[in-house]
């Protein structure tokens, strides 16, 4: 298993690490037996742009730095760009993964809807 | 940057001296040890020297010395060959249930081919019980295959009085010592042991050689047929070179036994304390006292073991973890689960193995850095004392089994 | 005094190029290759490396290049590993009267797990008749099993026609390659091969290390269960040193293939014609054309071979017989055997196997001095020409029988 | 396998090869099936001693030193004495043989007690 440049440069850098103050769209997947768990927090504004997004990860190099650049990519975005974001795209973006490790991706794109679905279940009520 | 290598229980790497040993059978010395001739016969004569350093390092004769090309051949070779070669009188055999895979694959294969395997469980220092083997052993057991010492957590099995109990019911005794080499004395004539397996890569020689030890008069198949070599018991031109390295590794580890285990074991214990008090929220797994001198293995809370193995890696530690992410497969270290530990715990551990160039300026980097390292990976981590995440639900919620 | 090496076919010297490419490896890059940290990766890269030059050397994909610890390995794993694995299919298997005892030794202990051989003869050069292996081909056959060039007599075998007759049945094809490497092209895509066993020690690469050809979705169980190492399919650390060197040693086999090869017949021809003119009563055994570049096999009547080989021994020459003294055993070779060959005569033979580095004067020395030889030899003979010995005769007698 | 000096010695030089002239009981054992076979020729005197003896052997090197240094030992000898010549004498004198090849010294005694039989049968007529 060998990690490219970003992925690791993500793991010791990462961005966005923590809980950003005004988060109002949570989600968490994944579970400690599985070795992974993703936190995703996102403000967003009235225009439904993610103005910022953090996270808190439990997990190996690469769902740290799947984490890490995911986030990344969506601030700034509208929610429905955001969601359309894919494991995919953050591989890509990471310069690959080893293939044991594309679930990490696959993590990072998940907790990103659940953060989106929980801001829409937050705005109806 | 200077590298601190804490993975000797993975590999070590070879001793100069061993290597000044082997070297002449790859430089010359290449005549194939079957043949008549003059370099056939100097082949044969090094390869013979090798069969007695390491038999003398185990006190057993040399026509009970058996070269494999690994300790996982040996594994395997003892376990199968024992048992197609036995199975008229039974098909039960009785291991444990944190072998090495060597051997735990090894029993698996045989269950698919109408074996039975008892594994034992362990309790929480990875000891098993002596009652529950006695209450294993049934009319059809032919062998009991239990390892000296762990690779992950480093207990130390009771092999002597396991011995004594299977000796007396006629089972033959196989035992994986990869671990006790160099470590811990082993002898055979002390010891009711049939069958031992070692491997030269850990006690500081090459990899691709072991050895598997077969008292005399056991009744064994081969795994690898062909050529008479190994007194027709193992077939493959003889790895003349890694063989010679073999029986300096063994001599050396067996010159040197007490004052590395000292050694080992002084730093050993500096590095326990110094993580146990020093960081919050860690367990020593492994039993406190009967342990391999030179193994240390933490359980971390809130923090998986890749990302420490990552951070050491960076700041120049080489260690390991029973972490699933490091094995690519999703389950966490079979033996930390037998222990007890559930599996979001298991993800968190720390093997740190000590060796015999290891010194106490390198513990104390280490210590030190892993301080910092828990700490910052912990901020990262969405699970903390107050906010525990309860294994069992996630378990239950099965979201994301692979 | 100088020595004159011609038992190639048994095993190289180590190739100083090959020598120098797996060093690193021994002194340092000790990393185990399924760690993460630096050292590992490390390790991990060189084999990765070398399993590419393997790959290229016979045009097969990496995925496919699995290491093992010989040549008998890998030849034990193709037959059980099919046979066990297929064996709800049936539990026949081709192969042939002239294999490696790797694989005529794994075949006879399969036949006493229950599955049935059938052993293709061979004409008086040693060749398979493709009607013969037509015939025996059966519905529950599973494996075939034919080596690309025999080690004794240098015969190649028809490999791409058996490829094509077996495969339009279905049926898995394995073959012993480990003397073809380096002397014959080897092309998967062109064969319709499944397996092929190779072995470094042939090929100026270091003993103790093989390679099973796996062409990919042939199902078939493991051989040494475990780690998770060579992708799940071969356990044990892996002998990075020495699969570093298999690799260059393939990739200089590759290269220099032909020229090695051209080298080698022209050598081996001076020697074949020298022999069968200036000694009376020799014969040539193997295929006159198809046989491997550097063989060169004789009997010489009236006399043992392992005399030949002490004699040769004592003015410098390394060579090799097929008589059963240099074996351990009393029956002589296999092979010979099968040729139709009478024992008697088997016991005396001789095989020269060149090299790279053979030159003309080694193989003018060694003609002249074996005229000598074979003359003293002779006289010293109770048989010759005027008093034949009846083998039959004696056989019946029976007095001498082991 | 590994021969002693004293074997070398006797296969490279060898004592007693050939057919002694006026020989007077010969014996032979072994095939060339099983890779051996031995020829004793003894020139016997009135008083059953023997006064030389030969061989001719085909076989591996320790069969040509078992004749070698077989023959050696019984010339001289009475022909009941030379009879009594173990194979175990043969391989002590030859300072070991590997056990392979013990056979080969056992060959030489036997081919001995041919040759001293043939001599009986012979002196009978
Ligand atoms: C045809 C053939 N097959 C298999 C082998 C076995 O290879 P290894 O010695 O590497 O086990 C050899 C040589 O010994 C051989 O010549
Ligand atoms: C306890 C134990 N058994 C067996 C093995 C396998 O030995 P090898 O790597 O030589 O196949 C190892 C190490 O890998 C081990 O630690």
């Amino acid at each position: 298993m060998e990690y490219t440049d970003v992925v690791m440069e993500n793991f010791t850098c990462p961005k966005h690490v923590g809980e950003v103050e005004g988060a109002n769209g949570i989600g968490q997947v994944g579970s400690p037996a599985c070795g992974d768990i993703m936190k995703i927090f996102l403000k967003i504004n009235d225009d439904d742009i993610i103005e910022d997004a953090s996270f808190k990860t439990f997990g190996c190099g690469a769902a740290v730095a799947s984490s890490s650049m995911a986030t990344d990519m969506i601030i700034g975005k509208s929610i429905e760009e955001a969601a359309k974001l894919t494991n995919s795209d953050v591989v890509d973006a990471l310069g690959g993964l080893p293939d044991v490790k594309i679930h990490c991706s696959v993590l990072a794109a998940e907790a990103i809807q659940a953060a989106i679905e929980d801001y829409k279940k937050n705005k109806k009520k | 940057m200077k590298r601190i290598y804490l993975d000797h229980a993975a590999t070590t790497p070879i001793d100069p001296i061993v290597l000044e040993a082997m070297l002449p059978s790859l430089t010359g010395n290449y005549g194939n040890p079957s043949s008549i001739y003059v370099e056939g016969r100097a082949a044969k004569k090094s390869i013979e020297a090798a069969r007695l350093q390491i038999a003398t390092a185990i006190n057993a004769d040399t026509r009970e010395i058996y070269f494999t090309g690994s300790g996982s051949e040996a594994d395997n070779w003892a376990i199968k060959g024992i048992a197609m070669k036995n199975q008229a009188k039974g098909k039960h055999i009785i291991s444990t249930t944190i072998e090495h895979h060597a051997v735990l694959h090894t029993c698996q294969y045989l269950e698919k081919q109408g074996f039975e395997v008892t594994y034992l469980p362990v309790d929480e220092n990875g000891l098993i019980s002596l009652d529950d083997l006695k209450k294993a052993i049934r009319k059809d057991t032919i062998l009991v295959s239990i390892m000296f010492a762990n690779n992950e957590i480093g207990t130390i099995e009771p092999i002597k009085a396991i011995g004594e109990i299977v000796k007396e019911k006629g089972i033959i005794f196989h035992t994986d010592a990869v671990q006790a080499l160099g470590n811990i004395p082993i002898d055979v004539k002390d010891l009711n042991v049939d069958l031992i397996s070692l491997s030269a890569h850990k006690i500081y020689g090459p990899k691709g050689i072991g050895v598997l030890y077969i008292r005399k008069g056991v009744p064994i198949d081969n795994l690898i047929h062909g050529g008479a070599q190994e007194r027709k018991k193992r077939a493959g031109t003889e790895n003349t070179a890694e063989i010679v390295a073999f029986g300096k590794a063994a001599e050396l580890a067996n010159q040197h036994l007490e004052e590395n285990a000292i050694h080992m074991k002084t730093l050993r214990d500096v590095l326990i304390k110094g993580v146990m008090e020093k960081i919050p929220q860690v367990r020593l797994n492994g039993h406190p006292q009967q342990r391999l001198p030179g193994n240390a293995n933490f359980c971390f809370d809130y923090i998986e073991g890749e990302s420490i193995l990552l951070s050491l890696d960076i700041i120049g530690v080489a260690g390991s973890s029973g972490s699933a992410c490091t094995s690519g497969s999703l389950d966490p270290s079979h033996v930390l689960l037998a222990i007890g530990l559930p599996a979001g715990v298991a993800h968190g551990s720390l093997r740190l193995s000590i060796g015999k160039s290891t010194t106490l300026e390198d513990i104390n980097y280490v210590v030190d850095n892993l301080v910092v390292i828990i700490e910052r990976l912990r901020k990262m981590s969405p699970i903390n004392a107050e906010c525990p995440i309860d294994d069992a639900v996630f378990e239950k919620a099965d979201h994301h089994k692979h």
